[in-house]
């Protein structure tokens, strides 16, 4: 598992590759974090290589995507399988994010 | 000149029954592949892609993590232990920890409704409801949380 | 930027333990997918390459084959029953038929000796033997044939 | 698991791929007393892709070299990988056949 981050115009993208879980999920918090302090303020996570994400996980993105609403910033999600969907759906999270099928698009609502 | 052998499929098994028992420190980074583990069990008994790669996953490492964290506070001198069965019919899990245990049937806040959406926990037990059929605690010497998942194709 | 997790490998489990029980048909052609399921538990435990390639493949299509054939006669009523216990020290494996039992002590004949190597049968519990720590046959309803290899790294 | 038969010169080249069981032994037989059949004195086979060989398999392999030699005709092995080496030498089945390394070696034998 691993994150990895780039910046595509003004937008920081995250790419989670395999799971976000307990073990894991403070890395991928710190790496926002990290780059909200450093003034960024649009950001991208694309699901597009992730395997399945589990409570902490959901709990640290609802986390980022209050930071990042505090310091005036927007976060958007990508490319959620039809099984990671439905845990968003279950959760009641496909409510608080926004939640975009292709990076582009995702890319193109800001 | 090339043949197969035999043009009709293999006579299927009668029966097939997996069960596995694995014990780890109380360390989150065991869980992944505790997971891949229990995983490729169900994928050997044809479960369906979606109970393989999410209801199984997600349900498994909530239940993991609550034994690591809740449980034994991640103390390097307890242990997990993982008790999971498959066969055609269903799947069960059993996960075991050194803590106190807890009620069940207590912990019934649904994180889905109002306010509780923007919360950054409480969904580990709701997922596990939602995602097995059957969900039980006991104590037998441990805490055991007990999963059942019955096999859809 | 990437940065790939924790560079520590992952702890070690503290102990695992995979069960397999299958039940087939009397029929030589479920050999194949059975020794399958027994070699990956044992490359999953980290068995020594020709141990997962030669010992375990060879030794259980024997003890399958003669359930099968010696055994059950081949009779489309009788099943074979076939359970593996996999653990980090060693792999155990019972072959159970419905046929009337046979005296191993006295199936002792060498193949590989003078003109026996030209034969075309009797190979079978020889390499049983040499391929596994030990052999032993014994009744319980049925008739039943017990295999168990030591792990070598 | 399938057997691929081709000639190459005079030599009839058979291909064991996948396992030589107690499951489709007989199809090699049958294969090779065939070729025996219409005229065909020089046999090579190949192991180079196959798995495991049960004693059925080696026994079919005894059978052969009989038969072929009988009707005045030469069989030899090629490929053995480390494992099935040791199986032939288990059982002493490396004295009573010509076995060679690679197959264009095995070819060069006849
Ligand atoms: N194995 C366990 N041992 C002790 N308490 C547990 C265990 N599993 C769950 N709990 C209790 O149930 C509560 C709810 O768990 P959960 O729904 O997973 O949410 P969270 O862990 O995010 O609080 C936990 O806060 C804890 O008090
Ligand atoms: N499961 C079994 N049931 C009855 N007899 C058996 C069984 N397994 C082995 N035997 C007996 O042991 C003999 C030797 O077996 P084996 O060494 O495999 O050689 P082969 O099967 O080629 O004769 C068989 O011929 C048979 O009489």
């Amino acid at each position: 598992m691993s994150f990895s981050i780039k910046k595509q115009g003004e937008i920081v993208v995250v790419d989670v590759e395999g799971q976000l879980i307990v073990g894991n999920r403070q890395e991928l918090k710190q790496k926002v974090l990290d780059e909200l302090e450093r003034g960024e303020k649009k950001f991208l996570i694309d699901f597009s290589q992730t395997g399945y994400i589990d409570s902490s996980g959901l709990g640290v993105l609802v986390s980022l995507s209050k930071k990042i609403r505090e310091q005036g910033g927007e976060l958007r999600l990508a490319n959620l399988n039809d099984d990671l969907k439905t845990l968003f759906e279950l959760t009641k999270l496909d409510t608080l994010f926004q939640i975009a099928d292709t990076r582009e698009r995702a890319l193109e609502s800001f | 000149m090339r043949s197969v052998l035999s043009t009709d499929p293999d006579p299927p098994f009668k029966r097939l029954r997996v069960a596995l028992e694995v014990e780890i420190p109380s360390d989150v980074r065991c869980i992944e592949r505790v997971v891949e583990l229990v995983a490729r069990q169900c994928q050997e008994l044809e479960y369906n892609p979606r109970q393989i790669a999410l209801n199984v996953p997600v349900a498994l490492t909530e239940a993991l993590s609550n034994a690591i964290l809740r449980g034994n506070h991640e103390d390097p001198d307890k242990n997990v232990q993982v008790r999971a069965e498959v066969d055609r019919e269903q799947l069960i899990m059993e996960v075991a920890d050194e803590g106190d245990g807890f009620d069940l049937d207590m912990c019934i806040v649904d994180p889905a409704i109002g306010d509780n959406v923007l919360r950054e926990d409480g969904r580990g037990l709701f997922l596990m409801r939602r995602l097995m059929d059957r969900i039980e605690r006991y104590s037998n010497h441990r805490n055991i949380v007990r999963m059942v998942m019955r096999r859809h194709d």
